[in-house]
């Protein structure tokens, strides 16, 4: 960390958007490169201060990378995210990172992998699964469940329709709440069909990440099937501002997201404080 | 003052053992002889830690509304400052007349602390009353259920004059000798807001200034911005501030509060007559309202 | 809010109010023209002012 | 009137207070106090047997005193509907508990001395405000015409009287002091109008015609009669209004200028003295019959009214129009429109242009389902409001409420109060994001956000 | 921009609150008319006088204003 | 040791201020700051401590950390410069010390520094002044400090009959008192005055263990009852560190700043699409003194508390620590 200690961790570089992506009607994945190429490479679960320099800035999760940019998908819950939504393409922003412990890669492999995404939630748990599908040999079986209110909401369509379904060894499942005319999927949230779909809890690991309604309930059905604390992984969403565990806000005990997370097995969220 | 005390914990010990109230707030003994901080009592058994002395300056009624959504029935000690305080929140509609019980206690007038501590407990009885009980128009409560035995004649009649000598005080300075003054002031504002939260007219569910993405006023500590709290504070309670000096107290740098919403109470009794909020719960403050009849300021 | 702002030290003239009925034209130039003045003999304000 | 008092869709609702006005637009809900007429309006057949036999004579109101009409009485002849009414004041039945004369000659069994007050609320999707004028009171203020104490010193109006073929006086001019007929009359204008010392500072802008039409009269109808008309300025703007004058002048009527600065009784005469400032110099005239014309203000009870619909008055209590020249029936309440002198002094041709263009506002608003509205209207947010209802209490247009929310906080359902604006009745000025303590309250189009950008932006 | 920079060449900076009915009309008369008035004066226009907060004002002097009206 | 007489501590602030911005405890508004020392006027060293502590020098109120612009789609940004003046700060009293140690844990240490804060930290020569009395407030001797001796000063100084002895304890500290030329006289045989002894009284220890056991406890709800949520206590608590980062905008430029927050106000943890993990006092009162005694000795392996008393001082409900510990030890679980 010597060297790192010249360089102002609180200033961002400044970056441009080259590529926006509309997901669905209120999530956006936005590319973000710098003059220099990628402004720095984040293993996956890892986060990124984004900042459009006039209206604010805010962590996001990076969801995935290119050699060049970095991918954040974003949905518009506030002033500075509609203000992104109303971007285009050649965008200045600031950006600055790579924050958080990142998924467990190494810890990981070797074992199959359930991945339970919900919503917007997909985003972080994405950055995991194209690491996984980048390293196929090093790991198990890859099994993603995924759900949103409606097929609208459905982010990533082309990984979850196209992409994913035709990595070797991977299943991809897809639910709604509602489906519409043309839906011919499963319809139900996302715990009901985790139940329905009854994964084995032998030899996996299961990363979760979605709305807090959603994840209590997963973690029921979880704990029905058999998953232990230990075998079950999410990431959190805090209010941050520093990134790097000054501030104080983004604390969970005597954990901060922004540094000690956002990623947590339930084994040791159980241990901190509930106050997320 | 013993009879009083007394009085408090049976009363309270009542309501609470009866069940009419599910809480009683009041004030207790603090770290130390010259704090009296409030008090919340919810067991009968414990009524005796609450006390009556002249450091029971906290004006309670702020308190009701962390319980607006309780459903609980709440009894209260009101002094003469504390039941005006009642009755803002009564005219905001920020709380129900049937959720709260209030024991009325004739105030013979409170003692700042912070000259105590000062002067030491030797000399306890040299404690001058609090600046803002010396010009108190209301030692007895203008709202109550039941009023405790015992009397407010400590104190000589509220002088009327005197009320507003600190504000004409700085009317007579330059417009330049002002603003040093109120900067000098205001450059010490830390910003803590302990004058807004204990303030019974400040009762927005979410005060601008806590929602610094809605633009109004930035976070930075400095002079433009203090000022802007400042002035934006006074005129949120112009017409609404019942002079119970709570503000002036709590505040940690001892800014002036007072002698800015009592210009803005002098001025509006020029204007729009003499009004005194927190007193009658019919009457509206004039700035809550409008007349054909409302005078201009405008040319 | 105009006495206030002179009790935090600001000069009465720096803040005014005035009606202004949509049919008057001249008395708009005229206020504006007479606020102009009475601001430029009291030169420029730093008051209040971000920065200051 | 008649003809209104037929028509299918039309309910006529006379001898009735309007008590309150809630609701808005397309949906005001109006309660009416229908007073006790103590005749059943429905067997009433308007025979006049009543009136003819009741004994009780009471000075008529419609004559302005000059006449005598009956405790049980049609206010005036041409009245719609042709029932009459018990006047509870001076009918003996009610003041004495004797008498019944009425009902005992009424062949329709029509009148009931148990009749009371019936108040009902109805709904209402536009209203049209016209409650028209009263007269200055000039007696209080000018002196110099003699207080009031001259019977033979009469407003305009009395001369209508005196002039109606069905008054009083079947038509004859004669002096109300002594009924006889008057030879010489002095014409008074601006009494109350243009005169910001004592009276109001606007002209009443039907004067000059009808007092040129009262002086034709005179000279019309009394032989060797003469007119004289004081004046400040002669104002007849209006088509064939100047010919009319100019008829009347040539016909004998004689046009001073200037103000009377006293009126006396001298014997038989009343004494004018005035001055006529293009000769300059003092005339006096010796006078039979003074008539004023007295300035028109508005009705009594306007307050009322504006309080009740929301409507702005200018400073004499002329209800305010939503725009002086593009939007002169309509007022600041949607759906609410004004014809005639309540919004100021009209003549009959501009009450009835008026009147008949707030009819057809009113039949525009009714043309659709749904009415577009200014889409800069008030927009509260919920979760900020804590329901202190200073807006409501500062609103102009009566345009928020108070409504009760339920939602779950911590786990639990928590009602609470918050202001809700209707969009129908928002005109969108503001006050009430000012008035919000917390900043709730905000103007579309006007949001506080925008003006501080603004600000920012134009400070740069 | 700083104080002192901004003194040089210093001109008046008013903002002017207009109501939109009344002043912002009477500005607009004032144009058609061809009455001349200083150009100081920066008009932010308000549906109505009363829409005119006080923290508008005291914006306006934290921006860098001289002199605030407000014209209703 | 050396010995200065109390008419010539200002003399040898003015030495000091030539290199350097000297702090020291000075009286304003009726309260006493740490304020520069400009050659003249009156000092407040006496009185006990000063009513705000000397955080706001090397973690100010509010702060730039960087100017941008914004053109179109284009931005470009800029540094705000280091801030290298020199400062000297007179006066401070043990508990302030300590309170440097712990504020240096936070920003400098677990993997990231913050540079904002470094600079001004090792510009910053640190000058202790001993206390011989104490406030009714004071319980730094709960955390182990001793009210006579700082930790981590470059000079320590004791009030002494007629001035001060002072004693360099680091290099810088040398250097500084080799400044003073001859106002400093040798005084071999001089012994410190006996430090004071607060009178309140504390005892720590297991109170980290219990609270870990205590999060969900019915305490935090009565302790908090009376709690007004205000800022004052995290304003003036000398090892509070939380900050904000926002900015400022004007057409097209701006600039980024932080400044204090305090974890009492509701918008401290509320995220962009409204919900709040600490959504009223009693979760942030909590977090406030779990943050002083379990959160920060788990991380840090110290308490977050130097027993100034300020917060307790100027507490306007007389929301007091001591208290909540000696509560929080006797609670039943």
């Amino acid at each position: 960390m010597a060297e790192a200690a010249r360089v102002n961790p609180l200033v961002p570089q400044v970056g441009r958007i080259t590529r926006i992506i509309d997901e669905t009607p209120d999530v956006k994945t936005f590319h973000v490169t710098t003059e220099a190429g990628k402004p720095f490479t984040p293993m996956p679960g890892q986060l990124a201060m984004l900042s459009l320099l006039d209206v604010g800035e805010a962590m996001f999760s990076i969801t995935s990378q290119g050699l060049e940019h970095l991918e954040l998908a974003i949905k518009k819950v506030g002033m500075l995210t509609d203000a992104l939504h109303e971007a285009e393409p050649g965008q200045a922003v600031g950006i600055r990172g790579p924050y958080g412990n990142g998924f467990p890669v190494e810890e990981l492999k070797g074992k199959d992998l359930l991945f339970i995404g919900g919503g917007i939630g997909l985003a972080p748990v994405r950055s995991l699964i194209n690491y996984c599908i980048e390293h196929r040999q090093d790991y198990g079986h890859l099994w993603i469940i995924y759900g949103a209110r409606s097929p609208a909401d459905l982010c990533f369509k082309d990984d979850l329709f196209k992409n994913w379904p035709q990595v070797e060894n991977c299943r991809v499942d897809v639910t709604v709440d509602k489906g519409d005319a043309e839906w011919k999927g499963h319809e139900g949230f996302v715990p009901a069909f985790v139940e329905e779909l009854h994964p084995d809890p032998a030899g996996k690991v299961a990363i979760t990440c979605g709305p807090p309604i959603m994840i209590k309930f997963v973690l029921q059905s979880m704990e029905k099937l058999g998953y232990k604390d230990e075998q079950i992984i999410t990431t959190l969403e805090m209010r941050m501002k520093c990134g790097i565990g000054k501030c104080g806000r983004c604390n969970l005990g005597s954990c901060y997201v922004c540094l000690d997370g956002p990623v947590f097995t339930l084994a040791q969220l159980k241990q901190l404080p509930n106050e997320y | 003052m013993k009879g009083i005390q007394e009085q408090m914990r049976a009363r309270a010990r009542e309501l609470l053992a009866q069940g009419a109230v599910q809480m009683v707030i009041g004030w207790e003994k603090g770290t130390f002889w010259y704090l009296s901080p409030p008090a919340f009592v919810t067991d009968p058994e414990d009524c005796d830690r609450l006390v009556w002395d002249e450091f029971c300056t906290n004006n309670l009624a702020k308190y009701l509304l962390d319980y607006k959504h309780t459903g609980d029935r709440i009894a209260l000690f009101v002094k003469g400052c504390d039941a005006r305080g009642i009755v803002r929140l009564l005219q905001d509609n920020q709380i129900d007349r049937e959720k709260v019980y209030l024991i009325g206690i004739k105030c013979p007038g409170v003692k700042d602390g912070r000259q105590a501590a000062a002067l030491g407990e030797a000399r306890r009885g040299e404690v001058p009353l609090a600046e803002k009980c010396r010009y108190c128009t209301h030692p007895e409560p203008v709202l109550y259920d039941e009023l405790l035995a015992g009397d407010a004649a400590a104190r000589e009649a509220a002088p009327g004059e005197g009320r507003f000598a600190e504000v004409a005080k700085v009317e007579a300075m330059s417009p330049d000798e002002r603003y040093a003054f109120w900067t000098a002031a205001y450059d010490r504002c830390l910003r803590c807001y302990a004058c807004r939260n204990v303030c019974p007219a400040c009762n927005c569910r979410e005060c601008i200034f806590d929602r610094s993405q809605s633009g109004w006023c930035g976070k930075q500590m400095q002079r433009s911005e203090n000022m802007f709290f400042a002035i934006t504070r006074a005129m949120h309670v112009a017409g609404r501030c019942i002079e119970c000096g709570e503000c002036e107290r709590v505040c940690p740098e001892g800014i002036p509060i007072m002698a800015l919403n009592k210009k803005i109470i002098k001025d509006l009794n020029e204007l729009f007559g003499e009004y005194e909020a927190g007193v009658d719960l019919e009457k509206m403050p004039p700035l809550g309202q409008y007349k054909l009849d409302d005078p201009e300021e405008f040319h | 809010m105009q006495r206030v702002l002179q009790y935090m030290g600001l000069e009465p003239e720096r803040f005014q109010a005035r009606w202004v009925s949509g049919s008057e034209g001249p008395r708009f130039a005229e206020t504006i023209t007479r606020l102009t003045e009475d601001i430029r003999a009291l030169g420029p304000n730093r008051k209040l002012r971000d920065g200051a | 009137m008649v003809a209104a008092a037929q028509h299918p869709h039309i309910q006529l609702v006379t001898y009735a207070e309007v008590e309150n006005v809630a609701g808005y637009v397309g949906n005001f809900e109006v309660t009416i106090r229908k007073k006790a007429r103590s005749v059943d309006p429905v067997k009433c057949t308007g025979c006049g047997t009543c009136w003819e036999k009741c004994p009780t004579k009471v000075e008529s109101e419609f004559d302005l005193g000059l006449g005598k009409r009956k405790a049980i009485y049609l206010p005036f002849p041409q009245a719609v509907p042709a029932v009459p009414v018990i006047d509870r004041e001076h009918c003996r039945q009610f003041t004495k508990g004797k008498c019944g004369v009425c009902q005992k000659v009424c062949p329709a069994k029509a009148v009931d001395y148990e009749q009371q007050d019936e108040v009902v609320t109805e709904k209402f999707g536009a209203i049209v405000v016209a409650t028209g004028y009263d007269l200055f009171q000039w007696e209080e203020v000018y002196g110099e015409y003699g207080y009031g104490k001259y019977p033979d010193v009469i407003t305009g109006m009395h001369f209508e009287r005196l002039n109606n073929a069905s008054g009083p006086t079947g038509g004859k001019i004669v002096r109300p002091s002594d009924g006889k007929e008057p030879q010489t009359v002095v014409f008074i204008k601006c009494v109350g109008s243009r005169d910001e010392a004592k009276g109001k500072s606007y002209c009443s802008r039907a004067c000059c015609m009808y007092t040129a039409k009262h002086a034709h009269q005179v000279l019309e109808k009394i032989p060797g009669g003469q007119a004289i008309v004081f004046y400040m300025d002669i104002r007849t703007p209006g088509k064939a209004y100047e010919e009319f004058l100019q008829r009347t002048v040539h016909e004998g009527a004689v046009y001073v200028r200037g103000r009377v600065s006293r009126v006396f009784q001298e014997g038989d005469k009343l004494i004018v003295r005035g001055e006529d400032t293009l000769l300059g110099r003092q005339v006096e005239v010796a006078a039979d019959m003074v008539v004023l014309a007295t300035a028109m203000v508005p009705s009594q009870g306007w307050d009322q009214v504006a309080k009740m619909l929301g409507l702005q008055a200018d400073k004499d209590g002329f209800f305010q129009e939503a725009h002086p020249k593009l939007r002169p029936v309509e007022t600041f309440t949607a759906g609410v429109f004004l014809a005639g002198a309540c919004q100021g002094p009209k003549d009959i041709p501009d009450t009835v242009s008026q009147a008949s263009a707030a009819a057809v506002k009113v039949c525009q608003l009714f043309a659709k389902d749904e009415i577009a509205t200014d889409p800069m209207v008030a927009v509260v947010d919920e979760s900020i409001c804590s329901g202190c209802a200073m807006c409501e209490k500062i609103c102009p247009y009566k345009a928020i409420t108070i409504k009760t929310i339920t939602e779950r906080v911590a786990g639990k359902q928590v009602s609470r109060r918050v202001s809700s604006v209707n969009s129908g009745l928002c005109q969108g000025c503001g006050a009430c994001s000012v008035a919000c303590p917390s900043s709730a309250m905000n103007l579309k189009g006007f949001t506080n956000e925008q003006i501080l950008a603004e600000v920012d932006a134009v400070c740069l | 921009m700083s104080v002192a920079a901004a003194e040089k060449g210093w001109e008046p900076k008013i903002v002017a609150f207009c109501c939109h009915w009344c002043a912002y009309a009477g500005a607009d008369l004032a144009g058609l008319n061809r009455l001349q008035y200083p150009a100081n004066a920066r008009i932010v226009r308000v549906p109505c006088s009363g829409r005119v907060n006080p923290q508008f004002v005291l914006r306006a002097f934290q921006r860098g204003a001289d002199g605030v009206l407000v014209a209703g | 040791m050396l010995k200065i007489i109390r008419d010539k501590l200002p003399e040898l602030l003015t030495a000091w201020a030539r290199g350097a911005r000297v702090l020291v405890p000075r009286e304003r508004g009726g309260t006493r700051v740490f304020l520069p020392w400009e050659g003249e006027g009156e000092l407040a060293l006496g009185q006990g401590n000063t009513l705000e502590p000397p955080k706001d020098l090397f973690f100010p109120r509010t702060e730039t950390m960087y100017r941008y612009q914004v053109q179109g789609k284009d931005a470009s940004l800029a540094e705000e410069p280091a801030a290298d003046a020199r400062q000297v700060l007179v006066g401070v009293r043990s508990c302030d010390a300590k309170s440097l140690a712990i504020m240096d844990d936070a920003f400098l240490t677990k993997g990231y520094v913050d540079e904002f804060y470094r600079q001004r930290r090792e510009n910053t020569r640190v000058i202790a002044l001993a206390c011989t009395e104490a406030s009714p407030t004071c319980f730094c001797t709960a955390f182990g400090i001793d009210p006579g001796r700082a930790e981590g000063v470059d000079v320590q100084m004791w009030p002494v009959e007629g001035g001060y002895l002072l004693e360099a304890v680091t290099e810088a500290g040398q250097e500084l008192l080799r400044q003073a030329g001859d106002l400093l006289a040798e005084e071999g045989d001089a012994q410190p005055p006996a430090a004071a002894v607060p009178p309140l009284q504390v005892d720590v220890s297991g109170v980290t263990e219990k609270l870990q056991r205590m999060f969900e406890h019915p305490y935090w709800t009565a302790v908090s009852r009376k709690c007004l949520g205000c800022g004052a206590c995290t304003y003036l608590c000398p090892t509070c560190y939380c900050f904000d980062i926002q900015g400022e905008n004007q057409g097209d430029s701006g600039y980024k700043f932080r400044c204090w927050d305090s974890c009492m106000f509701s918008e401290y943890t509320r995220m962009a699409g409204g919900h709040n993990p600490r959504p009223s006092k009693k979760e942030r009162l909590r977090n406030r003194f779990l943050h002083k005694l379990q959160y920060f000795p788990e991380r840090y392996g110290k308490f977050a508390c130097v027993g100034c008393g300020r917060c307790l001082d100027r507490c306007p409900v007389n929301v007091d620590i001591t208290r909540v510990i000696r509560e929080v030890k006797e609670v039943t679980l």
